[in-house]
């Protein structure tokens, strides 16, 4: 049980609970928190895995992961835009058809 | 060359002139175009009648290669015929004087005129059954010209005989024409294979019945007494006249007679021959119209034509001799009937004619039809010399005794003509066109057998008399019954042709359901189009589904990742 | 070969460019400048084709440094053939842009515009797992920001449900790629592919790759984001979108999946997605026959397009090469043709809602006689999509057809000829509606004759790939990684 | 003891997580979640990644967590309280556990079937660092290697960005979070802002050879600018709107420029000159710098404007 | 590659080219569009004639271009080929300057006209075509060019009958697809003519074979109409005359009978087809259709209905004497082809004068209305009477050789068929004509008016007159060398001699 193997079940975890948000969740702020948990978990596995794999410590698979956390934080913004305007077009934080089930 | 140019101008001259009479320029001389009509016919029969030389006009690019020609027994068809045709359209231009609708009535005259004309000088098959129905179906306008209720009934039933009819035609003529080995559609060659023929039965049976239907033998006689009497007194002539002969012509043509032996085929026709006979005149005695009666006596003549025809089958050795024997007959049989007919035209104009001239012009056809006067002895000796040359007595003896049926017709039509004079309050003004060309016809019809025997050996009354005799017996004993029958009032009479009572009902619902159905097939032609909108308004299984899945894209996904994985574990 | 000559950085520099300058630009000239770029895309396009159809398949190093350290693009036979495509529906969807929006949107619009264009040749130049997440994360930015841009509820509310389902799909792609990597230390695909190892983690690692791009490409039943989508943008964009947006996930999908050899390895996985397909075509039929609104029919048509293409995986089967190659190239084929026939339709479509000012399909009455030239448009493109003949979507159809029969895979043909009826229904549904006479006065816009000639011109190429077929064929036969991975 | 450390964040951040998602409260969701972001930060130095420990709590909780939080504010304060909201359905419920346990069973039996990977690349990394211009790998990696994906990446940032912008109005966009008018805060922030800055400069130096660079100082800078904004001293109110957008695209343009210019030069795309890798990166990162902050920035504000028209039929012009 | 080779394109050229130029032209430049219609018509004629000239020296004009690997659209004027392409472009014509006639006033020409000429090219092209592919190609391209014109009217019933017909259609066209598919996965690209290959797959998959000899019946079968697959037929009469005309005579249902017959003739082969019994069956859906198509006009009081269920049953006519083995059902079903194209348009041509001249649709409404229309009526009796198979009407020698064929086939019971059909044929014809010279006027007529007493507008009536003397003189003449008959008898004569 060494480190790497630690975060990258760590990571699964969080993939898991993020997914299990996403579907569960109406609501679209808590969807994309759940998003962002799906992200970090996919981070901490990226890097956990392939140092796993590759032994040491992978700088290239870190830059990656700097990589995906500006994109991550901007498709969270992307979104919050989205559903701020949402909200202040029909007043609701969810979406019509999500209401049926 | 000039009959070959006759040859050609025959059908095709009254076909041209019906094309000249639809303009409006010859409305008035229509009539004058149905009597000059028969010219050429009338040249060319006389010209070739008799001889054996055959004239061929051959066509080949015409229709699947026509070929036209003098026949010998055409001849003596095409003369009667364009006699006939040529005083009933005289007695015609009369006759339509006042009718508006005269135009059409001889725009269709000549078109029959020329079908009638056609198929007598047709060498094929193809050509001979295109002027068989120009004639048949031209011929209904003739029939319904009138447009009373009457005419139009009769005229349908007039046309579901005639397509009928053709149809069986038709049929024949396949098997016939297969029969030759697919290579000929030439009468002859058609009459010669017919023996050799897989379906040689059907093919006599279509044969028969086919132009039976023309001919009038039982069960395909239904619209005859109908068609007849209603027409226009001259179409009535020339349909019973000549049109009737134009099925004995194809069956003398088309049937393989002197071919072959069949006593069946002989039997069947010798009995349908006897049963059109005799029934024809039980029947007709029972009418109540005089124009009937002469339908129903067409019938019974043609009856004695089918018997020799029938006669033929058992011994075809003898056919050259007695065809034109039955040529003959048909001859003197068109020329009375015709005859006959006109005289009930001429019939209301009796205070125009001088009594005797009327009395001999109404007697003499009858007497002839019955043969004991004009063409009648000649025709009647004829016929039975020939069938005595097959002997058949019991058949020759039959046809004297179907004299008795010819007889009581002509008392029972006599005296209809009588009854009509005293019923009618006033009678109609002289028409010259009418009283000269029924006078012609009667002349005609009386000098035939000196006119138009042709090369058939006529003896004249005086050198047989005991043959004469022969004839005369059973007449006198006819009209002792006949006179005392036709002064007992009737007290059954059976309807216009007769049969087709019972069948009748059946065509006439048949046509008002298919309306009626139509009507409800209308009604169900709705405007359907916006169906679907209404449709995409409800909520449905499927938009709840896809509304379902929108929402749930996530869980698909995982759905679809156990999935994939489940079939890669299975794998 | 000379660096500066080479278009490929070209490709992704005038469109990054493009972007930059039109952010900065006044609004008036962003225009100008965007026409500039586009006809140098065009060129750019132009001269990759010769260069890649005269000297063979391109490599390109990104900052010189080789795959598997740094990022190599490289321009195969394929690939050009998407650059051109992209490069000929985006400029005709440009074009028509630049007339149908007003000045306002057309300004924003136009960045917008360059950084899709850029991610797609991105994607389509693309050697690296993880260039294409970036690459595809920039396109959906770009495309959920051209979804948004109507900024009414019901493009706002699609762009929400396209944002997350995208995010979803790209999520599920990165964690893909990193179990490849952790497996197999690298990257790059050339080297993933030389150094492929089959196992539980890259099984893992392909079918969350798999489901990501599927969500991407809204393949069913993951296609729900998409008629929203589509359907509910402004109509350029639409025809962007569905013309292109949604290839650059299959086009990813299709390279994993034949240069990774997956066929050759997971048969049932072959047929699973078959299945999808099959589903695609039948519900996506179905859904697109009962809309009410003439885009959604569009867009729940592209639904049922996916599945065809779709369709081409279970056809690639290693034991049958010919049937292999037919499916391919029909796959690629029915992509193309529905590139163009789909951009056109989503224009004709959009110039037909322009005349009556209503969305719904009822108000289309009279429009075959007011507008004949737009609807003969809109048939063209129809004809394509039905596949029937003579057009790009029949030639694929009949080779998707040819190698089901030579593969023995008899369902599919099922599958395909029932799609054809459907899609035949949904179309002339549509037809019957413009065709249809009301009593109603005329009180139609008129939209500019440009608008209605590019989408007769978009419908036109579709119909033209009938009998032009073999020319993107040869295209991308070219020798190159696709083709050596082929059966 | 370092197990020890690994299982108890395990443990803590996969609580932190649970609670995060399930809570009914959505500030509590909210908070936990920036909660994990700094646990995450842990992480990251015990896998031996700082410079993403540092993005993480820079941008992960920092930046996303203001974000979150500023939205949460924005729904408070119109009224929508979340604890109305009914709770999600049993049907989903059991599909998302499903759901999830299949991907996390999934990725467990990926995780614990690792092949050895055949490719060493840290070895190729370490072989072409020389050459990268700096002595930081990441830094090399980001900006020499693979600086293609960081171009694209900065695309992002811009794009969505440029989306927001293209559904905000001109008109002024009015705060969620009213300015503070506390003196006390004032003062904090005169002490606060400088240093912010500073980190930010330090951040943006130690990227050529420690753990640090372009990102994170970015994000130091966008966390003064936001403080800022929401203390009510407005960037945008300061520079012109065009100033703005320049300052936006700076880091993005530069970039692009720079690879451009390689080309023009004769070489691949992003390739530097021989020996100016260096001061072309340090010239790239202080623009991106710049920028990153500045794009996160307004992110955070362009949020909260109202929309500026509604689609009416065929939006057409000439 | 000599010049004669371009013809065949050419004479496709000449419609589309007419068809795009239509489509140009604004709804208001009527001569100009009626002109560039007729020129078209008359050039695409006069190549016609280069091509018989061609076709008759054993010359076959040939184009080909590659669309797939391995598969060509191939352009070929073959002695069949000509037969049809003759008609189509003869029939154009006239009805051509039927529509610009019938059309005079109304809206949307332009469409129409443009429609028309698409409509036209894509018989040609199916005409022309030599090979399954290329068939397929151009009679898809059929059903879609048609479909405009079968709603032209956009009412609600009109809209009605075309998803009717596109049902029809093209569900026949995925079946066709279907076997063509499967045809070419089994031989590859299979050209007319090519029957040794045909043979080779019969050999080895002989129930493949057989059900893809279904398949291909089966989808040509929807748009000949046979017997389950009519039912478009008769809904497709709510379109124009014109229309109708060409769905009736000219294109659609010859279409399809085209393309059985190219199926058994060149593909198959009908020695082949004979040995494997394909004939038979066919000849017995043939024989039940005709039949029942009659049976079916016989309960129709609307005019256009009743010709369209006479044109069910007068189509199969031509599938009855391809199945009978022997060459002269063969010169009967290919004479028919041409027969039943000049009646039927002759017929609808008429349905459409009494139309638009008086307003009448329905069948009892016909009272008196010859002497009010002579000439129309004179045509339309002249159609009948073909109908039912009077001589020297062109329709008499098409069932001559039918009934002739099936003796020689040994199939005697079609003769019944024949004659059965012939008296269905004549008891729904000829009550019409009967109404129509015989039966006095009732009451005013829908569109009368007072004062004018003129027959259809010499446009509408010269198309009629002509076919109608077009179908006189191809039964008159049948038998001379360029008659369709002596057309036929040459196609059969190289087919049987093959």
């Amino acid at each position: 049980m060494d480190t790497n193997l630690i975060f990258t079940l760590c990571g699964v975890g969080l993939c898991g609970l993020g997914f299990f948000g996403f579907i569960y969740h109406r609501h679209l702020l808590r969807r994309l928190i759940a998003f962002n948990l799906i992200g970090n978990g996919t981070f901490l596995v990226m890097v956990g895995f392939a140092q796993r794999g590759q032994g040491v410590t992978d700088h290239v698979i870190q830059a990656l992961v700097l990589t995906g956390i500006v994109v991550a934080v901007a498709a969270t913004a992307l979104g919050l835009v989205l559903i701020r305007r949402w909200f202040q077009l029909k007043g609701s934080t969810q979406l019509p058809e999500d209401d049926a089930s | 060359m000039i009959s070959q140019g006759l040859l050609f101008l025959t059908p095709l001259f009254p076909m041209m002139l019906a094309i000249l009479a639809c303009f409006k320029t010859f409305k008035k001389n229509a009539g004058i175009f149905a009597a000059i009509a028969v010219l050429p016919a009338f040249l060319l029969s006389l010209l070739n009648l008799g001889q054996l030389e055959i004239t061929y006009l051959s066509m080949p690019a015409v229709l699947l290669g026509s070929v036209w020609h003098t026949h010998p027994t055409g001849m003596t068809f095409l003369l009667f015929t364009s006699v006939l045709w040529f005083f009933s359209a005289l007695y015609g231009i009369g006759y339509t004087k006042s009718d508006d609708k005269a135009q059409r009535f001889w725009i269709l005259w000549l078109l029959t005129l020329s079908g009638n004309l056609g198929l007598l000088v047709s060498a094929d098959i193809i050509s001979f059954y295109g002027f068989f129905a120009l004639m048949t179906f031209a011929g209904y306008g003739l029939v319904i010209h009138t447009g009373k209720e009457l005419a139009l009934r009769a005229g349908r039933i007039y046309l579901i005989m005639a397509v009928i009819g053709e149809m069986l035609i038709l049929t024949a003529l396949f098997l016939g024409s297969a029969a030759t080995g697919h290579t000929s559609i030439l009468a002859q060659d058609i009459a010669a294979a017919i023996p050799e023929s897989n379906q040689i039965n059907l093919l006599l049976f279509c044969l028969f019945f086919g132009f039976g239907v023309k001919a009038g033998i039982p069960l395909m006689h239904l619209w005859l007494p109908l068609a007849h009497p209603v027409a226009p007194t001259p179409a009535s002539a020339v349909l019973s006249g000549a049109m009737i002969k134009a099925g004995l012509f194809a069956w003398i043509s088309l049937l393989p007679l002197g071919y072959m032996h069949s006593s069946g085929w002989g039997i069947l026709l010798i009995i349908f021959g006897f049963v059109a006979s005799f029934g024809g005149g039980l029947v007709g005695m029972l009418q109540l119209a005089p124009k009937a009666v002469l339908a129903y006596s067409s019938i019974s003549q043609m009856g004695l034509m089918t018997v020799t025809i029938g006669c033929l089958f058992l011994k075809p050795e003898l056919t050259p001799l007695v065809i034109p024997v039955l040529a003959f007959f048909a001859l003197h049989h068109a020329l009375s009937k015709g005859a006959l007919f006109l005289s009930v035209g001429i019939n209301s104009q009796y205070r125009s004619i001088p009594i005797v001239l009327f009395v001999l012009g109404m007697l003499l056809p009858a007497l002839s039809l019955v043969g004991i006067a004009g063409s009648g002895i000649q025709a009647k000796l004829l016929l039975k010399e020939g069938l005595y040359a097959l002997y058949l007595p019991g058949i020759v003896m039959s046809i004297t005794l179907s004299a008795l049926a010819t007889t009581g017709l002509m008392y029972r039509f006599l005296w209809l003509l009588r009854q009509e004079r005293r019923e009618s309050l006033q009678a109609s003004p002289a028409d010259h066109w009418m009283q000269l060309s029924w006078a012609g016809l009667l002349i005609c019809g009386f000098l035939a057998p000196l006119l138009f025997s042709g090369n058939l050996e006529t003896k004249s009354v005086l050198q047989q008399p005991i043959e004469y005799l022969g004839l005369l017996w059973v007449p006198v004993i006819a009209s002792v019954f006949a006179f005392w029958f036709i002064s007992q009032p009737l007290r059954a009479s059976v309807p216009q042709g007769d049969l087709i009572v019972l069948i009748e009902p059946w065509f006439s619902v048949k046509e008002a359901s298919a309306d009626k159905k139509e009507d409800k097939n209308e009604q169900k032609v709705q405007p359907s189009l916006l169906n679907w909108v209404d449709k995409d308004q409800q909520p449905t299984p499927s938009a709840a589904l896809e509304i379902f899945s929108r929402s749930q894209v996530a869980a698909l996904l995982g759905v679809i990742l156990l999935l994939a994985n489940l079939m890669l574990w299975i794998n | 070969m000379n660096m500066i000559l080479s278009p490929i950085p070209w490709l992704l520099v005038i469109p990054l460019a493009g972007a930059t300058l039109t952010m900065l630009l006044p609004y008036h000239w962003r225009s100008a400048a965007s026409v500039v770029g586009i006809f140098t895309q065009l060129m750019a396009s132009v001269i990759l084709w010769y260069q890649v159809t005269h000297y063979g398949p391109q490599f390109y190093a990104m900052a010189d440094w080789q795959a598997p350290l740094g990022i190599s693009l490289r321009a195969d036979g394929l690939a050009t053939l998407f650059v051109l495509m992209s490069s000929l529906v985006a400029s005709a969807c440009a074009f028509y842009a630049h007339h149908y929006l007003s000045l306002h949107k057309r300004a924003n619009f136009w960045p917008l515009l360059w950084f899709l264009w850029a991610s797609l040749n991105g994607i389509w130049l693309a050697a690296d797992t993880f260039n294409l997440y970036v690459g595809l994360e920039l396109l959906t930015f770009a495309a959920v920001g051209l979804v948004a841009f109507a900024s009414d509820e019901r493009s706002l509310e699609a762009s929400i449900r396209y944002l997350y389902a995208a995010l979803l799909g790209s999520m599920a792609y990165l964690l893909g790629v990193a179990l490849l990597y952790g497996a197999q230390g690298t990257l790059a695909m050339d080297s993933l592919a030389e150094t492929w190892q089959w196992g539980p983690t890259t099984q893992v690692a392909v079918t969350l790759i798999l489901g990501g791009l599927l969500l991407k490409t809204a393949v069913f039943p993951l296609h729900t984001w998409l008629p929203p989508a589509h359907g509910g943008a402004l109509t350029p964009v639409s025809a962007l979108l569905s013309a292109l947006v949604i290839k650059a996930s299959f086009y990813i999908l299709l390279r994993f999946w034949i240069e990774f050899q997956i066929y050759q390895f997971l048969p049932s996985l072959s047929q699973l997605l078959g299945a999808l397909g099959a589903g695609a075509i039948l519900w996506g039929g179905w859904m697109a026959l009962r809309q009410t609104h003439l885009k959604m029919v569009v867009a729940y048509s592209t639904v049922a397009q996916i599945g065809y293409m779709t369709l081409m995986f279970p056809l690639l089967v290693a034991e049958n090469s010919e049937a292999s190659m037919l499916a391919y190239q029909g796959g690629i084929l029915m992509l193309l043709a529905h590139a163009f026939a789909k951009a056109g339709m989503f224009l004709a479509a959009g110039n037909l809602i322009f005349c009556t000012g209503k969305p719904d399909l009822v108000s289309l009455a009279g429009m075959s006689r007011y507008r004949p030239l737009n609807i003969f448009a809109f048939g063209l493109a129809g004809v394509s999509l039905m596949g029937l003949p003579p057009s790009g979507g029949f030639n694929a159809k009949w080779m998707l057809l040819q190698s089901s029969f030579m593969s023995g895979q008899w369902w599919w043909i099922v599958v395909l000829l029932l799609g054809s009826l459907l899609s035949a229904a949904y179309i002339f549904r549509v037809f019957a509606y413009t065709y249809q006479e009301t009593d109603a006065l005329d009180t139609y816009k008129r939209p500019r004759l440009s608008l209605e000639l590019i989408a007769l011109s978009l419908s036109g190429i579709s119909i033209l790939l009938g009998f032009a077929s073999l020319w993107p064929l040869e295209m991308i036969s070219l020798p190159g990684p696709v083709m050596e991975a082929l059966p | 003891m370092n197990l020890l450390i690994d299982l108890t964040l395990l443990i803590g951040i996969l609580a932190i997580a649970f609670t995060c998602i399930v809570s009914r409260s959505l500030f509590r969701s909210v908070v936990f979640f920036i909660l994990l972001g700094l646990m995450l930060a842990i992480g990251w130095i015990r896998l031996g990644a700082p410079d993403i420990a540092l993005a993480e709590a820079a941008i992960g909780a920092g930046i996303t967590g203001v974000l979150l939080l500023d939205t949460l504010g924005h729904l408070k304060k119109t009224g929508n309280l979340e604890n109305d909201e009914p709770a999600p359905s049993r049907k989903r419920l059991v599909l998302a556990i499903v759901s999830s346990f299949t991907l996390v069973g999934l990725l467990l039996w990926a995780v614990f079937n690792q092949p050895t990977p055949a490719i060493n690349i840290h070895l190729l990394v370490t072989e072409a660092m020389p050459e990268s211009g700096v002595s930081h790998p990441i830094t090399a990696v980001l900006l020499n290697f693979r600086s293609y994906d960081t171009l694209l990446e900065v695309g992002v940032l811009v794009l969505a960005v440029l989306v927001g912008l293209a559904l905000q109005t001109d008109q002024q966009a009015q705060d969620s979070l009213p300015g503070l008018p506390n003196p006390l805060l004032h003062a904090c922030l005169t002490l606060l802002i400088p240093a912010m800055l500073i980190t930010s400069m330090y951040l943006l130096w130690a990227g050529s050879d420690r753990p640090g660079g372009a990102f994170q100082a970015g994000a130091m800078l966008a966390a003064a600018f936001i403080l800022l904004h929401i203390s009510g001293i407005k960037l945008s109110s300061q520079v012109s709107h065009r100033m703005m957008q320049a300052g936006l695209l700076l880091g993005f343009g530069v970039f692009l420029a720079v690879a451009t210019s390689s080309l023009i030069g004769g070489r691949p795309l992003l390739a530097y000159p021989e020996g100016g890798a260096g001061m072309l990166i340090l010239l790239i990162e202080l623009a991106l710098t710049l920028s990153i902050g500045l794009i996160l920035l307004s992110l955070f504000t362009i949020a909260n404007s109202p929309p500026h028209q509604t689609y009416q039929g065929g939006d057409h012009g000439h | 590659m000599s010049w004669t080779d371009w013809l065949p394109l050419a004479v496709l050229m000449t419609s589309f080219m007419a068809a795009t130029i239509i489509f140009m032209l604004p709804e208001q430049r009527h001569v100009l569009r009626s002109t560039i219609n007729l020129g078209a018509a008359c050039i695409k004629l006069i190549l016609i004639v280069f091509l018989i000239q061609a076709v008759l020296k054993q010359q076959y004009p040939e184009i080909r271009l590659e669309v797939l690997p391995g598969l060509e659209l191939i352009l070929r004027a073959d002695s069949l080929a000509i037969l049809f392409a003759g008609l189509s472009s003869v029939l154009w014509l006239f009805t051509t300057l039927y529509a610009i006639g019938y059309l005079e006033n109304s809206p949307n020409r332009s469409r129409f006209f443009g429609y028309f000429s698409l409509c036209v090219a894509s018989t040609m092209g199916i005409s022309l075509a030599g090979n399954l592919f290329t068939f397929l190609i151009f009679y898809e391209l059929l059903t879609l060019s048609t479909y405009p014109l079968v709603v032209h009217r956009g009412n609600a019933a009109s809209i009605k009958a075309g998803r009717t017909y596109l049902i029809y259609t093209l569900s026949g066209g995925v079946v066709l697809l279907l076997g063509v598919a499967a045809l070419y996965a089994l031989g590859g690209d299979i050209a007319f003519g090519d029957i040794e290959r045909t043979a080779a797959l019969v050999g080895t998959w002989p129930e493949l074979m057989t059900i893809i000899f279904i398949l291909l019946i089966a989808g040509l079968g929807v748009k000949a109409a046979i017997f389950p697959f009519h039912g478009w037929l008769p809904t497709a009469m709510v379109a124009p005359a014109p229309v109708s005309a060409l769905l009736h005579a000219v294109a659609v249902v010859k279409a399809g009978a085209f393309g059985i017959v190219r199926v058994i003739y060149d593909i198959y082969g009908i020695e082949l087809s004979w040995q494997q019994g394909f004939l038979f069956p066919i000849a017995v859906l043939a024989s039940f259709t005709i039949l029942y198509g009659s049976w079916r006009a016989l309960q129709q009081i609307d005019i256009k209905k009743r010709l369209a269920y006479s044109t069910v049953s007068q189509v199969s006519y031509i599938l009855l004497g391809i199945s009978l083995f022997g060459p002269l059902g063969t010169i009967g079903g290919l004479v028919h082809l041409l027969h039943q194209g000049l009646m039927k348009v002759t017929l609808f041509f008429c349905a459409g004068n009494f139309a638009e001249t008086l307003g009448i649709h329905k069948i009892h409404e016909l009272d008196g209305v010859g002497k009010r229309m002579p000439l129309t009526s004179a045509a339309f009796t002249v159609g009948a009477l073909g109908m039912i198979g009077l001589p020297p009407v062109a329709g008499f020698i098409s069932k001559w050789y039918l009934g002739m064929g099936a003796l020689e086939a040994n199939m005697e019971w079609v003769i019944f068929v024949l004659i059965g059909s012939s008296l269905l044929n004549a008891a729904y014809f000829l009550p019409v004509l009967k109404r129509i010279w015989f039966n006095p006027q009732q009451g005013q007529w829908p569109l009368e008016v007072i004062n004018n007493n003129r027959d259809a507008i010499p446009l509408l009536l010269i198309p009629a007159l002509v076919t109608a003397s077009l179908s006189i003189a191809a039964g008159l003449f049948a038998s001379s060398i360029l008659s369709p008959l002596g057309w036929a008898e040459l196609i059969t004569l190289r087919e049987y001699l093959r």
